[in-house]
């Protein structure tokens, strides 16, 4: 039980893959394998946030004290003089005096990383579903069965 | 503060559970369309629910008006579906 | 085990999302199949939440509630929804069954390795990961963290990724487009009962997407713009803004949107966004800097040097929000019009 | 601009290909062009480069600027891609047959793709810059999304083809997804252990302290399952065979020698580099296991390919059983296998190219590849029939062809290591691509169709137009010419490819 | 403040509870959806009611987070009706049977 209460996300993904895989290899139905796909993806983008959670920390956007300011730095002077660059890194210096305690901010890497995959994840889901429509307007079906029977017809 | 909100929370997913049962049992297409359609709006509220209790509400109240936004696009492209080609219960449809 | 922030959503969020995508899998309709994932979608978006990746499940909520969906229901649109196997086959199943089992126990069998989930000191979370948390603000001003390692040090990665959507959209044009004029094949007249549907019936959707585009819009270039200092930036807009065109399409009439969106244009604006972001890093490299180094900018950029990446990612993000919202509009529309761009969905 | 060379490699082909994206619908005759000279500028860069590394060493490039990070143990923070011996020696023979294969398929793509070539140019650009970006790349995960960009150009490539290659192209998608994702779950398992995806961090990281790690362990193998799917290794090579057969010309010429080599160095940069050798010889199971299915791969490829009459679904078959010569070569994990699967790489590719070249010539001319109507190709094709000769010969490991030296290699290697199988399988399977070269010369040149017959004194000259047959010639002719530079090859470039604790 | 956000909270959720019971209890569509339709809608609304609060209680408030959280509500306002009418009108079209006693008049 030990082992398993602090990796119980990690049993949830192992079974989430497995369903997707098992879907891609399994079902007959191409949208359907499409949408196992999608599972899998989702699934291996949970590992990989679950490996970047830590606890009892913050998302990772740098605390909002300071954002305020750093608004009404960057933004303010539009049509007044803008500051002279030495001013305002000092007072970029006054306003992040350390930089964020890296235990307090959940992984940002991971997260980075899962971004490009969910996008990826779309755009393969899209070339998939267009290939499946494509099928289907030459055999009338989604079946693979009943396919394969057309193709050595 | 804190806590009640995080019990309000598994609270409404519970409650969430229960529409589930009808997404899976649903007999036709449309019922599972109405409960999905219930568990997006609510979506909305467990977002707002997590920002509160991680204490930075303004980071999630964008995802949460970006959820609201889109949320009816599903429901609305679905019904359409249903409109448009009026196969809800036809011979050979499973459901 | 100390306690992450909701770990109770999240127990509850991930035993829900299992049963969501089993269900999702054994609908026998694939209309029922595409809806339960667009929840099972919803529910991903609410775990990445609780676990503190905000980004994540925006992308989440912007894809799964927008698009990827909407893709889906396009498709059995223009096909058919009726999943019944035409043979059962029991010993395939099995036997990928099997192959899914013993992959799934070999995975497993590396969980003792694993740091406890949350663990602050495992590998991942110590290794390179803090130089991102500590030394953001200083390099590029930039409080969103996760905006600046994907614009910025991981810049080039978000390029392929902007390429990666450009190339389904060329590449579902390339196989799906029919030029309807010069076809032989009539057009298969898969609505069973003619069209015998009255726009006019629509007077309310109509009338609701009205209101909500013009605020969808705002709000997707509020997020492209804001995305520095919250979750958010371009994919996310760009998702956001072609999820509005893609909300007019659905509500109106494919013709309305083809009028003012024609073919060409929007599958030039698609090239146009990966164009963006490829010459800024051109730039970078004609200024002296290596590729994507908005550090070079800096002599006709406002600010200091850190200001040069804080614009330079600025940029980038234009160009992906560009790119991805024309995308995700040409994907659409190739999907519910058969390829035709006349009608569809 | 020399500093920028590497970039350039792979930045010329995505840029040559949006802007032939932007210009197809003003100037549909400006996108060529435009791709061409993509390509173009990649060749020369990367032709440039593989000269500079035995001056300089290994060159990285750092983009953003990102790199090692004092503070953090050397960490590099920002992508690095780099260019050594073992992928510049593959650079340079990509980016070359690329740009053959480019200026070869003009006339193929103008006939079978007629109304519907708008983005092919375009695609096909792309699919060359993710399979140069696999290999230049210093990144594992920026590998998967490269691997992901040549995946999608090349699905929708295939889906080009006639009726059964959507199907087949489908197929493609199901099991290239699940390879890219087993193989981005394999980058999480070690990115577990590691805490970073940078391929040189990583390669100081894992043989220090992650040796007996079972996650690193699990991940090792999800990537090489993942590689092995993408390269349509032994059980998972379904696919492959449809799919090259059914599509158009042109695609399969580009596609059949590329995309698989590049999966195999993938493999490879992941077996030598990121772990080592030391690693596989520490884990004999998988090592006999991977040897056993290659021997099994190559006999299966070959066997199948006896079977068969469409001369493109035979180099299809050949394509399966090469790809056991390639795995078997690296898992044997000593000096001489390696140097051979390295050696097979380059050679294999410009074999490849040169059968799908040749082929495309054949069906360019007389609308089929049918081994049973090829009857009088000598005479009606000669330059082709002879570029085909050749390329069977170095299919079957003639000396002074690349294969003899390749099989070479790999002969001794497996001497050493002492699997015989793997060595019955290479004879046998030199065997069965003689018999077949034997019977396209017993049907080609001894079959000689009577002229009379079509109303003709003399059987007619038909060569496919010159922008065909120059490539096809000039790739023939490359098989002798890789022949005969083995020394220096092997020497120069791929032994030092080696890691440093191999001796020969 | 705070105790206001209770209640609404707490309202929201009896109401939540409410449509959760008539989608899994009612017989048919439209029965459904008349739970769905209304229960949902007013319930979210007013947990988000009490979201404000919550946070103004909080001493968090400020303009702009109020602001956002009162547009989410008229976007669900908005937004929730018009898919719940445009579900009844798909249901209706496509023809759901609506549930009779049975017995009834066959």
């Amino acid at each position: 039980m030990e082992e398993i209460v602090p990796k119980f996300n990690y049993i949830v993904v192992v079974i989430l893959m497995m369903t997707g895989l098992w879907s891609m290899l399994a079902q007959s139905n191409l949208i359907k394998k499409c949408i196992g796909m999608a599972i899998f993806q989702t699934g291996i983008i949970l590992f990989f946030i679950s490996i970047g959670a830590k606890n009892n920390a913050s998302i990772p956007i740098v605390a909002k004290e300071p954002l305020g300011q750093v608004l009404g730095q960057a933004h303010a002077p539009e049509g007044s003089q803008p500051p002279a660059k030495p001013e305002l890194a000092a007072a970029k210096a006054k306003v992040y005096p350390d930089p964020p305690d890296v235990n307090k901010l959940t992984n940002p890497l991971t997260q980075i990383l899962m971004l490009t995959a969910i996008v990826v994840g779309v755009a393969t889901l899209g070339v998939g579903l267009a290939l499946a429509q494509k099928v289907y307007q030459q055999h009338n079906s989604f079946d693979e069965d009943e396919i394969l029977e057309n193709q050595t017809k | 503060m804190n806590s009640f909100i995080t019990i309000a929370g598994v609270v409404l997913i519970g409650l969430m559970l229960l529409v589930l049962v009808r997404v899976i049992k649903g007999p036709t297409v449309i019922d599972r369309l109405v409960a999905v359609n219930v568990i997006g709006t609510k979506s909305i509220v467990l977002l707002l629910f997590s920002g509160i209790i991680f204490g930075q509400l303004e980071m999630f109240v964008d995802i949460a008006l970006g959820y609201g936004l889109l949320n009816f696009i599903v429901s609305i492209a679905a019904s359409r579906y249903y409109q448009h080609r009026r196969c809800l219960e036809q011979k050979g449809q499973p459901s | 085990m100390a306690e992450l922030p909701i770990w109770q959503y999240d127990t509850l969020f991930l035993i829900t999302v299992v049963l969501f995508g089993v269900t999702a899998l054994t609908m026998q309709n694939l209309m029922s199949a595409a809806i339960v994932f667009g929840a099972y979608s919803f529910l991903m978006c609410l775990i990445w939440t609780a676990m503190g990746a905000v980004d994540v499940a925006f992308t989440e909520a912007a894809v799964g509630a927008g698009v990827s969906t909407v893709f889906i229901v396009a498709t059995i649109y223009n096909t058919g929804a009726s999943a019944k196997p035409r043979k059962p086959r029991v010993g395939f199943k099995l036997f990928a069954g099997a192959v899914a089992v013993a992959t799934g126990a070999f995975l497993l069998s590396a969980l003792p390795d694993f740091p406890a989930w949350g663990d602050p000191q495992s590998p991942v979370n110590s290794t390179v990961a803090p130089y991102y948390i500590e030394n953001t603000i200083r390099d590029a001003h930039v409080p969103n963290i996760v905006t600046t390692v994907l614009a910025d040090y991981r810049g080039f990665d978000t390029l392929l990724e902007t390429a990666v959507v450009f190339i389904a959209c060329i590449a579902i044009y390339s196989i799906l487009r029919v030029d309807s004029a010069k076809s032989t094949v009539d057009e298969p007249d898969i609505i069973a009962a003619p069209p015998a549907y009255d726009p006019t019936d629509s007077l309310i959707i109509r009338q609701a997407s009205r209101i909500m585009v013009p605020f969808m819009q705002i709000f997707a270039l509020y997020v492209i713009a804001h995305g520095h200092y919250s979750p958010g930036g371009g994919f996310q807009g760009g998702v956001i803004l072609g999820a509005s065109v893609i909300l007019l399409c659905i509500s109106f009439d494919l013709k309305f949107v083809l009028r003012q969106w024609t073919e060409k244009k929007i599958m030039l604006l698609t090239a146009l966004g990966v164009l963006i972001y490829a010459a800024v890093g051109v730039a970078c490299m004609f200024m002296g800097g290596d590729y994507l180094n908005y550090n070079a900018l800096d002599p006709v950029l406002p600010g200091d040097m850190a200001y040069a990446r804080y614009y330079g990612i600025l940029l980038v993000e234009i160009g992906v929000g560009v790119t991805v919202m024309f995308s995700m509009i040409g994907i659409y529309i190739i999907l519910a019009s058969n390829g035709r761009f006349k009608r569809g969905l | 601009m020399t500093e920028h060379l590497p970039i350039l490699i792979v930045l010329a082909p995505l840029l040559g290909a949006v802007f032939a994206a932007l210009t197809s619908w003003f100037w549909p005759r400006v996108s060529f062009p435009i791709v061409l000279a993509g390509l173009a500028i990649s060749c020369i860069s990367s032709l440039l480069l593989v000269f500079e590394v035995p001056a300089s060493g290994v060159i990285h490039y750092q983009l953003g600027g990102w790199g090692k990070q004092k503070e953090y143990a050397d960490m590099v923070v920002g992508i690095q891609i780099s260019v050594d011996y073992l992928n510049g020696l593959i650079l340079a023979a990509v980016t070359t047959i690329a740009l053959l294969t480019a200026i070869y398929s003009r006339p193929t793509v103008e006939r079978e793709l007629e109304g519907q070539q708008r983005y092919f140019y375009a695609l096909f650009s792309l699919l060359v810059a993710g399979l140069l970006g696999i290999t230049i790349t210093g990144d594992i995960f920026n590998l998967y999304v490269f691997m992901e960009i040549a995946a999608l150009s090349s699905y929708a490539l295939l889906a080009y083809g006639k009726k059964r290659a959507t199907m087949a192209s489908f197929n493609y998608l199901i099991m290239g997804t699940m390879g890219a994702c087993l193989y981005l779950l394999g980058v999480g398992f070690v990115f577990v252990k590691a805490g970073t995806l940078n391929i040189e961090n990583l390669s100081q990281i894992i043989p220090d302290s992650l040796f007996s790690s079972q996650a690193a362990f699990v991940g090792f193998v999800l990537i090489i399952v993942g590689a092995w799917s993408k390269m349509a290794f032994f059980p998972m090579h379904g696919w492959l065979t449809n799919a090259y057969t059914y599509a158009p010309t042109a695609s399969g010429a580009l596609l059949a020698p590329l995309a698989t080599k590049v999966s195999v160095y993938a493999m490879l940069r992941i077996m030598i580099t990121v772990y080592s050798i030391d690693y596989i010889i520490q884990s004999p199971n998988i090592q006999t296991i991977a040897i056993l299915l290659s021997t099994i791969a190559i006999l299966v490829g070959s066997f199948y390919s006896l079977t068969q009459t469409n001369l493109r679904k035979i180099a299809c078959f050949f394509i399966v059983s090469e790809i056991g010569y390639m795995v078997g070569g690296a898992w044997l994990a000593n000096a001489p296998g390696l140097k051979g699967a390295i050696y097979h790489v380059v050679a294999d590719a410009a074999m490849t190219s040169a059968i799908f070249m040749v082929i495309g010539c054949i069906i360019y001319r007389l609308g089929q590849a049918d081994l049973k109507k090829l009857d009088g190709l000598y005479y009606r094709m000669p330059v082709t029939f002879i570029a085909l000769v050749i390329t069977m010969a170095a299919l079957i490991g003639v000396p002074p062809t690349c294969g003899f030296f390749s099989k070479f290699y790999l002969i001794q290697g497996a001497a050493q290591a002492g699997t015989w199988h793997f060595v019955i399988a290479l004879l046998i399977s030199s065997l069965i691509k003689a018999i077949i070269l034997f019977r396209i010369i017993e049907i080609a040149y001894n079959k000689v169709p009577n002229p009379a017959k079509d109303g003709n004194e003399t059987i007619p000259r038909e060569e496919a137009p010159l922008t065909m047959l120059i490539p096809t010639a000039l790739v023939a002719l490359g098989l002798i010419a890789l022949g005969l530079a083995t020394d220096t090859l092997v020497t120069d470039f791929i032994a030092k490819a080696l890691p440093a604790g191999l001796t020969s | 403040m705070e105790y206001i956000a209770y209640i609404l909270i707490v309202v929201g959720l009896v109401f939540f509870l409410g449509t959760s019971i008539g989608l899994l209890r009612f017989p048919d569509f439209y029965t459904r959806m008349h739970a769905a339709g209304k229960g949902d809608t007013l319930s979210t609304v007013l947990i988000l009611a009490g979201c404000i609060f919550a946070v103004a209680s909080q001493g968090e408030m400020s303009w702009l987070i109020g602001l956002k959280i009162l547009l989410i509500i008229n976007f669900v306002f908005i937004g929730s009706p018009t898919a719940t009418h445009a579900m009844m009108d798909a249901g209706e079209r496509a023809g759901a049977k609506p549930w009779k006693k049975k017995g009834g008049d066959k």
